[in-house]
């Protein structure tokens, strides 16, 4: 029983630390966060040669890290930093893809930073595309709608359906610039991009096709659990930034002759809020300590802890606001956009209902 | 005990249904609908439609101008307005100062102003909040000091809800130091033309421009234009927060959006599992029972204000609870839209699925802050209650 | 719209709020209500006498009321007086399956308070009573488990499946002291009894029918949404005492050298409770008005209630204790037997997940 | 970062769990399972067993006879304990007045009360509150005046739980009224055989009868039975009152709650509707997820306090987690009884469902109030994060 980091992670996360201190500012991040691409190329590059994408991989698969409580680390801090750089979409989670099918060739360029892959889940959404088979590879037909950070990918890891029904789906690596892509990009309400990418009769050819082929299933089942895991531990971070404004606040903001914090019913919800938060780190936790166990203990973990995650994070978000008043619903206060991004994180992977009911599954209903 | 509408006010709300059936443009229907605003053009449009009607002062005594309707018609007449998407008339000019101006402005404000309201010759807007005095209203420190015919008003409000499009401005000002706070607060009209003044946007949190902060620099206002008696304003500002009773539960408005919600979640809960499906239609149904309890809430405080009776922590309840249900319908619209709700709406672009939904229900969080915070109702109802 | 009550049903109702405030004493009620019986044969009589079981019954019915308001506005003041009188089981439910069945002569007799009558349903539950056609009549077998107030009652009114199928059941006019018929009686958590009444090869002559055959879940219907909106109101009763106990509390009850009831903390949610008792008076009248609307009004406008009731009076009932501490938990001081009672309401005729489930189940699953 | 037990702390848990397995009588489980309370004897009987392997004062250092297991092993142990319905030790002695006399009570004392506890002879009850001191512990009026070698006490304590089988009695006194109300506050021990002393027993709402008030009348106390220095007991009240960091999160209790939880149904829901299963299976779901994040938050404090941590707000957490997660196992239990939860269990009479779930969920109310109601721990939790 051990709740510290090792030595190692925990430079890591001290660097990370400094260089959102020191270099990472809120209002430039806004302004890369509205920008086309939803995130800014410098940034991306500091990041890289800082060594930060190694850490969501295990020295087998070119990385230095890859435990679980080094990407939740990385995440947590990332979230504290309210960071825009898809981190999330364009190396772990895609990453994580391209280690499943064995590309290691790929992951490495991934993990230096030299490419950007985001992962287009095609074949399991009410839109769907379909890869029919040709001579000379594959027939790309659809819509992958909302993916996020596509504007900034040089390749998209695309899974379809290749087969007769959803189940059989492979993945394939695609150009967004080939002819037969469309792509209509989207500004976020949490800053970043999304895009809804067409396919009309792209054919690409059989060495497109990543790993082999029918099995996209088996091979973004890890790197979504590393997705999920990852986006519930930037919620924390984000959580833990918004508690320290607050308290802040709460500490400074005068009115009726007595700083705010002095009143009882606000003490009492703030003190609630704390509690919660702390419920929210033990949720991640238990989530990273689960990520390699059995399938269903993960999947629980998982659920609970991306139901934990969205509850507290909609609870803490909104009474961050309300204990501001006003000056939380401004653009030019950076708590809102804490906020934002926090309850935004409940619309992504599966919000609160999904992954309770999917809780519930396991052995109650 | 009766709860129905007697046949005279189904009749009325067929008469108004029918009005706005006919003469509210499909446009602005839909930019309500959408969660948006009108521009100034478009609202001053959809005022001149309602006073050809001589509805635009719908919640005004006969003799200034309006109908003389009491308040369960104007609930009505809210209702339907709601229920159609129509915009609403801006609550600055009709719900706020007007009705202030009728119980303490002098006859000559009252012969100018009213009209003017009416015609679309003044947009007013509110100077109330500054950055030190938010839930704390009575700490303001904008001073009006008194100079021959004039005051000279120096300082800084905020909040200013459409202050952009505003040619006048309602302030409340010190005009003295002595006794209590809430003592020395006068009730000022301010012309925003006179020199001194500048209006700075305030973006906020869903990246929209609504409200404003407003400076005041040696701003020479004339004597003429204090309502009421000097040092008494801190009475007239409570007693327009108070006024609007019949709209503060936002009855219409939740009702409309729990409509929407119910065909927004038709629409999207087929790709749901029967589990996530039923939590959410819990959650649906428990804010449809609300609102249905808060309806009857609603009619009961109206019945008591028809009958002659004051309202007390009423007011304070329906405010809490009718910011609280609309946010929830906010959060369930978002939720119910989903994935889709990430997407910034942007013309064209914008993905099949999208709806303002996220920034609506950021947008409204302001409704559990504005108009005194519910914290604040929640210490006038204890006071109230507890007598302490 | 009026909200006020007509001034007969106010007389009605300050006649009994003066009888309850003059004659009936909280600890002789607990004493009645641990009795075996469960409640004061004295009380009962003195009711009857003022004329209380007329009320609920129009004068083609043999009484002198019977509008919805009326039932509500009695059970509303017996909730705020805490009265174990069985008036919902002994007048008001086995009244209406008598008047829907047609048996006016015995509804006169309920009326008067000469009978008493309980409806036991046991053709609906997971235990069952079956009627079998004989010769001579009925033979009965099976449980009817939990029947309140059986024990005071002189007159069993027995739903059994008398057909093929459960939806094929029947009404029965049982004596309790038969042959055939053992009872197990059970003291109630809130006050009152409730008895398990066993039928082992009870034969009963066809006079025993009560109505048509084979109809009971027609004539029954009527009388569980008047049993329904009854609970409710005196829920609602309830919660009005227990709502002015708590706020005399916090009025007097000093700490920290002032009076509790200046803590903001327990102020906001004081203030919470009170405007939630506010929203179930309106559920009240909202079930009121549509007690004779159409099925699905009525049945919703119920399950709306009955919720609201459920939700809310445990709120109501938890918040008054905490916000009294110890001494709420003390079966001297009166309001934890108010407290007993609302949230054991929420466990007659369907609790709150039952009805919210019913209510989804009208337009939105 | 390591969220697993040492494979020694594995080894242990299979040891109280074999040994508790062999040991507990199945009468005594069944009592605890059923939420009731074992007798005075049947309790010392338990306490015997326990004494016999060296269990008894468990969470004592070795060298007063205790285990002197860290926080993890005495987690290990509570855990195992609560998943055999094991009775709970008698807290007032072995968790509340032990700990105190070790740190501040004399040698002589520790000498004397200590091994008293364990071989069965003292049975301590507590007298902390008073009918005008709840939540205001430090405004208690109960004296004790020095007079010679002797208090002489005199007031009222409340809330005394089992002081019916208590022969011991551990009080706070006033013995000052200089300064601050803590300043003057003396920690006593008394005889309850002393002459003026009276018990009364006060009925709870769940009809039972587990606490007391005690009446002292010029109660005459040896000056020798003063714990630590006069004036100086609020320092070691509050040492009581978080000292048992360990259990305050109560999860084996609560886990064991749990399994009763979905074991009762998965029996009761057969017969529920899709829907109205969903509901209940969502709370359900819910407070699991609940508690399985309070057993990493609570392992987080234990591995903090056993790393040499002192835990701040912390303990307030947990207090009021796992009071709370416990009162929402026990309304969920009486929900999923449903209308067999109305009928008292009174023996060979009660119905075949009965189970005594509304009793347990009243009774339990009792934890958000005692031990520093959950608003003082909210209180508690803000002066030290907010700092004001």
């Amino acid at each position: 029983m051990d709740f510290t980091h090792t030595e190692e992670r925990q430079m890591v996360v001290d660097t990370l630390a400094r260089y959102i201190q020191n270099e990472y500012n809120l209002s430039d991040r806004n302004d890369a966060a509205a920008s086309p691409q939803g995130f800014s190329d410098v940034h991306w590059n500091n990041l890289a040669e800082l060594g930060m994408f190694g850490v969501f991989f295990t020295e087998e698969q070119g990385g230095f890290g890859g435990s679980a409580f080094d990407v939740a680390a990385v995440f947590q801090e990332l979230g504290r930093g309210l960071v825009v750089e898809p981190l999330l979409d364009c190396v772990l989670r895609s990453g994580h893809v391209l280690a499943a099918a064995g590309d290691f060739e790929r992951l490495a360029k991934v993990i230096t930073g030299a490419s950007r892959y985001v992962v287009a889940q095609a074949h399991t959404t009410g839109d769907r595309v379909t890869a029919k088979q040709s001579e000379a590879g594959w027939i790309l037909n659809g819509t992958a709608p909302m993916v996020k950070f596509a504007a900034g990918a040089d390749t998209i890891v695309l899974s379809a359906q290749s087969g007769a029904d959803a189940a059989q789906a492979s993945f394939f690596l695609i150009d967004p610039t080939a002819n037969g892509v469309a792509i209509t990009h989207h500004d976020t309400f949490d800053g970043g991009s999304a895009s809804d990418i067409h396919f009309a009769d792209l054919a690409i050819s059989s060495d497109a096709l990543l790993g082999s082929a029918h099995h996209a299933d088996t091979i973004v089942r890890t790197a979504e659990n590393w997705a999920c895991l990852a986006i519930c531990a930037e919620a924390l971070g984000i959580m833990e930034a918004i508690k320290e404004t607050t308290l802040d606040y709460l500490r400074t903001r005068t009115q009726f002759g007595t700083v705010i914090g002095r009143f009882q019913a606000l003490q009492h919800r703030m003190a609630q809020v704390l509690l919660e938060i702390e419920q929210a780190r033990s949720a991640v936790i238990n989530a990273a300590a689960a990520v390699n166990k059995s399938e269903t203990d993960c999947d629980k973990a998982l659920s609970a802890a991306k139901y934990s995650i969205g509850r507290i994070g909609t609870l803490v978000a909104e009474e961050a606001i309300q204990l501001h008043g006003g000056i939380g619903m401004t653009w030019e206060y950076e708590m809102g956009h804490f906020a934002k991004r926090l309850v935004m994180i409940d619309h992504e992977m599966g919000n609160a209902d999904h992954h309770l009911a999917r809780y519930m599954q396991f052995d109650l209903v | 005990m009766d709860t129905t509408f007697s046949p005279e006010d189904e009749d009325f709300r067929a008469l108004v249904r029918d009005f706005v059936e006919n003469n509210l443009p499909p446009e602005y229907a839909r930019i309500v609908a959408e969660g948006g605003y009108l521009n100034k053009e478009q609202l001053l449009d959809w005022h001149a439609i309602l006073r050809r009607q001589g509805w635009l002062a719908y919640n005004w005594p006969v003799e200034f101008g309006g109908t003389g309707w009491g308040p369960v018609k104007t609930h009505i007449f809210d209702e339907e307005m709601a229920r159609a998407d129509a915009p609403k008339v801006l609550a600055f000019n009709f719900k706020m100062l007007a009705p202030v101006l009728m119980k303490f402005g002098s006859q000559e404000q009252c012969d100018y102003y009213l009209p003017r309201m009416i015609d679309g010759t003044d947009w007013w807007c509110q100077g109330y909040s500054e950055p030190g005095a938010g839930s704390d209203l009575a700490s303001i420190r904008t001073t009006a000091v008194r100079d021959g015919d004039d005051y000279i008003v120096n300082g800084q409000k905020t909040w200013t809800t459409l202050g952009q499009y505003a040619n006048m401005i309602f302030c409340l000002v010190r005009t003295s130091n002595e006794g209590k706070p809430q003592a020395g607060i006068s009730f000022l009209l301010i012309d925003l033309a006179t020199p001194g003044i500048e209006m700075r946007p305030i973006r906020t949190i869903d990246g929209g421009y609504e409200i404003n902060e407003v400076f005041f620099t040696n701003v020479r206002v004339p004597a003429s234009n204090l309502v009421g008696a000097e040092n008494e304003g801190w009475t007239y500002a409570k007693y327009l927060l108070t006024y609007e009773r019949t709209g503060i539960a936002m009855v219409g408005a939740s009702k409309k959006k729990l409509t929407r919600l119910k065909d927004l979640f038709a629409e999207k809960s087929r790709s749901l599992s029967v589990h996530e499906k039923a939590l959410l239609a819990a959650r649906i149904a428990r804010v449809e029972i609300d609102l249905a309890n808060m309806d009857t809430t609603n009619m009961r405080v109206l019945a008591s204000v028809a009958g002659g009776g004051a309202p007390g922590a009423e007011s304070s309840m329906l405010k809490i609870l009718g910011s609280e249900i609309h946010q929830e319908l906010d959060s369930l619209i978002r939720r119910v839209v989903g994935r889709d709700a990430q997407a910034l709406r942007s013309g064209e672009q914008a993905p099949a699925g999208a709806t303002n939904a996220a920034g609506v229900y950021f947008n409204n969080r302001k409704l559990s802050i504005y108009g005194g915070s519910n914290e604040i109702q929640k210490n006038i109802i204890s006071k109230m209650i507890l007598g302490l």
